[in-house]
């Protein structure tokens, strides 16, 4: 086959394989694998596994400022003691994307990196195509995400750093029952997608644990104009509208519109907390109308307005709300590698299901998890039941932990 | 040597139009194997619109084309050009980046069964020198020439030469002669649009007079120059020139 | 098309006596030899296993080749193919549904991902025949985006969640499960894909470049394009395909997320980056993209920033691509030193 | 009840087609002038939206002077890019399309860094709504489909009735007999980009406050334009402004009956399948080889 009809005038061969094989090969430089005591170089890295761009980039850079915050304060502090070692905490970056691939390269670059203790992924998704890396290789996960299989005993180092649905959703539609006496019907609303799905799910068993039968509708992800789908809704409008886990910027529009198109029935989010955006979406808290959502924390208390403006003094500007939310997982998971001189996952792994949850800024809560996932892998905190009523915020703790 | 009746090339009141303009209005002619016929007529005569039209190039509006007695109209060029009838470009149209080699290659390969050897066409156009040079960084006149030569290689029965002489320099010229006379020579039918007078004197035993898309005059080529209507067709005319009655022969 | 200045009286004098024509002289496709030899190399050299970043990335560069050569086959045409996802999907999803339903023999498997996608090309290949330019990248654009929305509203392919859990490929009663051979798979595959399009235009690459080159005149000297430009449609969804199972295969999962349409723009990116005169092309620019975006990933919230400006610069400066700067440079050299005399000639003769 | 959900659809679809077209319009003049496939055309039609938000909250302006500042700006830096980014590779027709690309990306990158990835607080000023015979319709869309239509006449007022818009014709319909006739494409196409900028830009300020306002409307912004320019058919601004109030219209209708990603899927599947039968579209003209 003669290859005369191919031929190119290439480059000289000798430069161009040279740099192909340069390129392919300089990926390597693999650092120590991970210590039991004392530390590399005087540092402790954490693996942060997370969407810092795309459109997950709220939630990924949120829980990103909390272990950055949590991290400063051990190293203002003097660092981890590991053994007779000062070691100060480094995080080591990956930016997922939002995407399978780049979290599956992600998690590989990381714990060949030596960094087996990592912080994240954020999205359902990104846990799948991680999870398996992970487990080969014995790294310990403290995962953000909703997915039903984000821990279970099979996988013994993964941790679920915020309190998920399943911890939540059933006090919540308990109370919402009790807020609204004559609601029968509750329509969920969420994304086409694996996240929103999950959520919707879940809160459909809730409300009908509180006598509440609930519907899922779902939109087209990257829909801009909702005025559409809100007429479709309307045609037989629900006692309750439950935006679940939808994303910030859409759950603003859904708000905006319903209440122009004459909606004034209770809008709830019986799912991932993102108050703060939604109003700056909606524009303003008095154009909530009835909102109820689940408030992960009290954003007004002392403590957590002490933390945004330690924050702002030390990086700038203010955290994202969010960051809040995972302050806590990030303080015990350090206190976990202080505690037992090691970054060995297993070893942490063992420490931190010990630990008791009391955290200084967003108060106490359980290890929990057990009879949705079978293990006890995720912090649960007491939280709220928030309510706006024309601007004015409510907020009424709910104890889980019996605490 | 076909001897069939049918001549190589024959239309029958071709036409095309492109939205209201006509281009080409009921044109009927026919090139024997062997024979040699000029196209004339002013600018905007419709003269390339014929060329595209009996090639493929452009769907006729009505009338048909009949290619050794085979009804080939509307079918695209490359069918035609398998079928033996080929054309050559006004504009010189080469594979700019490809060698003067390649581009030879080429025109044999696409031209499968039907390509022949062009060795002395190459002689003639003087491409040996060039042979290795990217065809578009010959100088004008050379690049026209590989387009001519590339054109015979696909071995036609039939070639339309689109105003082959336009852009030569004088010394290239007379290659076009001895071309067309090594073509005809081999049985080929030849149809040459042009503008220079000489040439078509010199190679045309027969022309057809082209003005806004009809056949104005056909015949023997000193007779048709001499005729008033067509030196007035090419000089202009007192009145204006829309509904002039051409004497079309055998409309 | 820029038009063409003379500025060189004829090089044509009566006193050079014509050259003989030298018989053609073969020229060695390097572009395409480098290739097959550095994926031969990967598929054969022992790698240090424990290194499992360079592990990966290897993998994560040959899993994507595939959809950087779909790109490059239709680039011979001069058409941006924005597609590629589209059948990366069907063939991800076809190898999904033979691993959960048939069988996981690898050979099987990576049949699926060829045949399923080259199939479905041709009615999407009928549609994009007659277009040409911006026009065709849009409609591939769009193509994308339906194929991904039928994914999505198709519940026996697990709709929004995908297809989990898939088998991995065996051979014979070898399970090809652990990372280094499933990066040894991914080389093999990669290869096959390679060889496939080497194959294709080596067949018809005379086709595609006077295609490319000047359609018209191609078509008056008898060439028939159409079959040329679904044979090129078709053997570019083949090896998207390809790739499409090395991404299953690495994720164990096929899910609608790893088709999005902007990654389709990611593998043209690739192309135009390396360049598309030989297979080369698109094999460096697959590895420079994706060991630059991984390396800029760690740079956290502004990676996205680097690879954008990484696109503009070599979009600026290097408008054929890496291997396409490097290879016109070489090209001018060598015919400056054979014929000194027409070195002043600045004919711009690659034609965009 | 039927007609009355049909009647409200049309209403809202009006509203999405009208700034669909503005966005079309200007993404269809920088391909028919410059040949130029724009990915950040997208980009252009978010920052029109946060160079608005800061003209008003930074700079305290009231939201009409701020809107038209922000398109304004967003023109300049349309301008910038193409003497910078796209002059030096306008022929090339790969390159050009990576350098928008790169383009987009660091834009996307540059506003998250600066106004974060969450969305922005900004309110449309005009909040009330008009309801009769069960209908609702919101004044900002009756504006929005004002000043859309006033944009869409200034612009055929331009192309077709200024010497500027002459010049814009003839670039695009051949651009080197154009040249030839003395018409500078070093004037020309800064020109063309930077209307087609602010026109986006102008949709966004518009739009964004009525809707949401994050980094992440810049790519759903370009997946629009790409579909609303292909229906119309390249470079024909007529066929652009017609298929967006007919894709705005069909979206607004389908999204009233369909749920999911239905009608996102019938509305490309139609589109592809309308190419079948005019593969230039409603009303592109036959393509040179671009």
């Amino acid at each position: 086959m003669s290859f005369r009809s191919l031929r190119r005038s290439t480059a000289t061969a000798l430069a161009t394989a040279a740099a192909m094989a340069a390129l392919t090969a300089c990926g390597g430089g693999a650092s120590t694998g991970s210590t039991t005591a004392g530390c590399a170089d005087g540092k402790v890295g954490i693996g942060v596994l997370l969407p810092l761009s795309g459109s997950a980039a709220g939630f990924g850079q949120g829980i990103r400022q909390a272990m950055e915050y949590a991290a400063s304060e051990v190293n203002s502090a003097g660092g981890l003691t590991m053994g007779d070692a000062k070691c100060t905490v480094e995080l080591v970056d990956f930016d997922t994307k939002g995407s399978a691939e780049q979290a599956s390269t992600g998690i590989n670059t990381l714990i060949s990196k030596g960094q087996k203790i990592i912080w994240g992924p954020n999205l359902s998704h990104e846990v799948t195509a991680v999870q398996p890396i992970a487990q080969r290789n014995g790294a310990l996960i403290m995962q953000a995400s909703y997915s039903s299989k984000g821990i279970s005993p099979q996988q013994p180092l993964n941790f679920a750093m915020v309190t998920t649905p399943s911890g939540f959703a059933n006090p919540m539609a308990k109370w919402v029952a009790a807020a609204y006496l004559d609601a029968r019907t509750a329509l969920i609303v969420v994304p086409d997608n694996e996240g929103g799905r999950d959520t919707a799910t879940i809160d459909t068993k809730a409300y009908a644990g509180a006598g509440i039968t609930a519907t899922t509708t779902t939109y087209a992800p990257g829909t801009t104009d909702f005025a559409p789908f809100i007429g479709n809704l309307l045609r037989n409008p629900p006692d309750l509208v439950d935006l679940a886990s939808t994303p910030p910027g859409d759950s603003g529009v859904i708000i905006k519109q319903l209440r122009q198109a004459g909606y004034d029935g209770p809008i709830g989010r019986i799912g991932g907390e993102a108050t703060s955006a939604i109003i700056d979406a909606v524009g303003s808290p008095a154009g909530l109308g009835d909102f109820y959502y689940y408030a992960a924390i009290d954003s007004e208390a002392r403590p957590v307005q002490d933390y945004f403006a330690a924050f702002a003094a030390r990086f700038g500007n203010p955290p994202l709300t969010v960051s809040a939310q995972a302050l806590p997982a990030a303080r015990m998971l350090l206190h976990a590698i202080d505690e037992t001189d090691s970054t060995d996952p297993a070893v942490v792994a063992a420490a931190l299901e010990k630990l008791p949850v009391d955290d200084p800024t967003v108060g106490k809560g359980v290890w929990g998890g057990k009879d949705f996932y079978g293990i006890n892998h995720e912090i649960v905190l007491d939280f709220f039941a928030g309510r706006y009523q024309d601007g004015q915020r409510t907020l009424t703790p709910l104890s889980v932990t019996g605490l | 040597m076909t001897t069939s009746a049918d001549p190589a090339l024959r239309t029958v009141g071709l036409s095309k139009s492109f939205g209201g303009v006509h281009a080409v209005r009921e044109v009927s002619l026919s090139v024997d194997a062997g024979e040699v016929k000029g196209v004339i007529g002013p600018n905007g005569a419709g003269k390339t619109s014929l060329v595209n039209t009996i090639s493929g190039r452009e769907k006729p509006s009505r009338g048909s084309v009949f290619l050794e007695g085979r009804d080939v109209t509307g079918r695209p060029p490359h069918h035609l050009s398998r079928a033996g009838l080929t054309r050559s470009y006004q504009h010189s149209t080469v594979f700019a980046e490809a060698s003067v080699e390649e581009n030879l290659a080429r025109a044999g390969a696409f031209a499968g069964r039907r390509a022949v050897d062009v060795d002395a066409y190459i002689e003639l156009a003087g491409l040996d020198a060039v042979w290795d040079a990217t065809a578009g960084s010959l100088p004008y006149g050379q690049r026209k020439m590989l387009g001519l030569v590339m054109t015979l290689r696909t071995g036609p029965s039939v070639v339309l030469l689109d105003e082959p002489a336009a852009g030569l320099e004088s010394s290239e010229r007379p290659r076009i002669d001895h071309m067309v006379e090594r073509c005809a020579e081999g049985g080929g039918a030849v149809l040459i649009v042009e503008h220079d007078m000489d040439l078509i004197r010199r190679l045309c035993p027969t022309i057809l007079v082209l003005d806004s898309g009809r056949v104005l005059a056909e015949g023997e080529t000193g007779e048709v120059l001499a005729r008033a209507d067509v030196l007035e067709a090419y000089l202009g005319s007192a009145e204006p020139a829309t509904e002039r009655e051409g004497s079309g022969v055998g409309d | 098309m820029p038009s063409q200045t003379e500025t060189v009286t004829p090089v044509l004098t009566t006193t050079t006596p014509p050259r003989r024509r030298s018989a053609p002289r073969p020229r060695v496709p390097w572009g395409e030899l480098v290739v097959v030899v550095v994926l031969v190399l990967l598929l054969l050299l022992p790698l240090p296993a424990n290194d499992l970043q360079l592990v990966s990335q290897l993998n994560h560069v040959v899993t994507v080749l595939g959809a950087a050569l779909s790109v490059y086959v239709m680039m011979r045409l001069k058409l941006l193919h924005f597609g590629v996802p589209a059948f990366m999907a069907i063939g991800a999803y076809a190898v999904a549904l033979t691993g959960l339903h048939l069988t996981s023999n690898l050979v099987v498997m990576v049949l699926a991902s060829l045949v399923v996608p080259a199939v479905a090309a041709v009615p999407f290949g009928l549609i994009t025949m007659r277009l040409r330019g911006t026009y065709f990248a849009l409609v591939t654009f769009l193509i994308g985006q339906v194929v991904y929305l039928l994914i999505v509203a198709t519940e026996a392919l697990g709709g929004t969640d995908g297809l989990p859990g898939l088998p991995a490929p065996t051979w014979g009663d070898v399970v090809l499960a652990d990372q280094v051979t499933t990066m040894r798979v991914g080389v093999g595959v990669a290869l096959l894909a390679v060889l496939l399009v080497i194959a294709f235009t080596a067949v018809s690459g005379r086709a595609l470049d006077s295609l490319r080159s000047n359609e018209v005149l191609a078509g008056s000297l008898g060439l028939r394009d159409r079959p040329v430009r679904l044979g090129a449609f078709v053997v570019s969804a083949a090896v998207a395909g390809l790739s499409g199972f090395l991404v299953v295969n690495t994720l164990t999962t096929a899910h609608p997320s790893s088709f999005s349409v902007l990654s389709g723009v990611d593998y043209v990116a690739y192309v135009v980056v390396g360049g598309w005169g030989s297979v080369l092309g698109p094999a460096i620019g697959t590895a420079l993209l994706v060991l630059l975006t991984s390396q800029f990933a760690s740079e956290g919230t502004s990676a996205s920033a680097l690879l954008g400006g990484l696109l503009i610069l070599t979009s600026l400066f290097l408008q054929r691509g890496l291997t396409g700067t490097v290879a016109h440079l070489v090209a001018t050299v060598r015919r400056r030193r054979s014929d000194p005399r027409r070195a002043g000639r600045n004919a711009d003769d690659d034609e965009r | 009840m039927v007609t009355l959900t049909l009647t409200q659809a049309l209403v809202n679809g009006l509203a999405l087609g009208a700034q669909y077209a503005v966005l079309a319009l200007g993404f269809s003049l920088v391909f028919g002038v410059l040949n130029v496939i724009n990915f950040a055309h997208g980009g252009f039609y978010m920052l029109g939206g946060y160079f608005t938000f800061s003209a008003m909250s930074a700079a305290g302006l009231p939201y009409v002077v701020a809107l038209l500042v922000g398109a304004l700006g967003v023109a300049v830096v349309g301008a910038v890019m193409e003497l910078v980014l796209i002059e030096p590779i306008v022929d090339n027709h790969e390159a050009t399309l990576t350098v928008s690309l790169g383009f987009f990306l660091v834009l996307t990158a540059g506003v998250t860094a600066l106004y974060g990835p969450d969305p922005v607080p900004v309110e449309f000023p005009v909040s009330s709504v008009l309801r009769f015979g069960g209908l609702y319709i919101p004044v900002a869309r009756l504006i929005v489909i004002a000043v859309s239509v006033a944009a869409v006449a200034a612009l055929w007022f331009l192309l077709y009735r200024t010497k500027y818009g002459l010049a814009l014709r003839a670039l695009s319909e051949n651009r080197e007999v154009a040249t030839m006739q003395g018409l500078r494409p070093r004037t020309f196409f800064p020109l063309a980009v930077a209307l087609s900028a602010g026109l986006a830009a102008l949709a966004g300020g518009l739009v964004t406050p009525i809707f949401t306002l994050e980094p992440v409307v810049a790519q759903t912004a370009l997946m629009t334009s790409f579909v609303v320019v292909v229906l119309g058919g390249l470079g024909s601004l007529v066929g652009a402004a017609g298929a967006a109030v007919a894709f705005g219209i069909a979206e607004a209708v389908g999204g009233a009956y369909l749920s999911g990603s239905l009608t996102q899927l019938l509305l490309f599947a139609a589109v592809l399948a309308l190419l079948l039968v005019r593969p230039t579209g409603l009303a592109g003209r036959r393509l040179r080889d671009a």
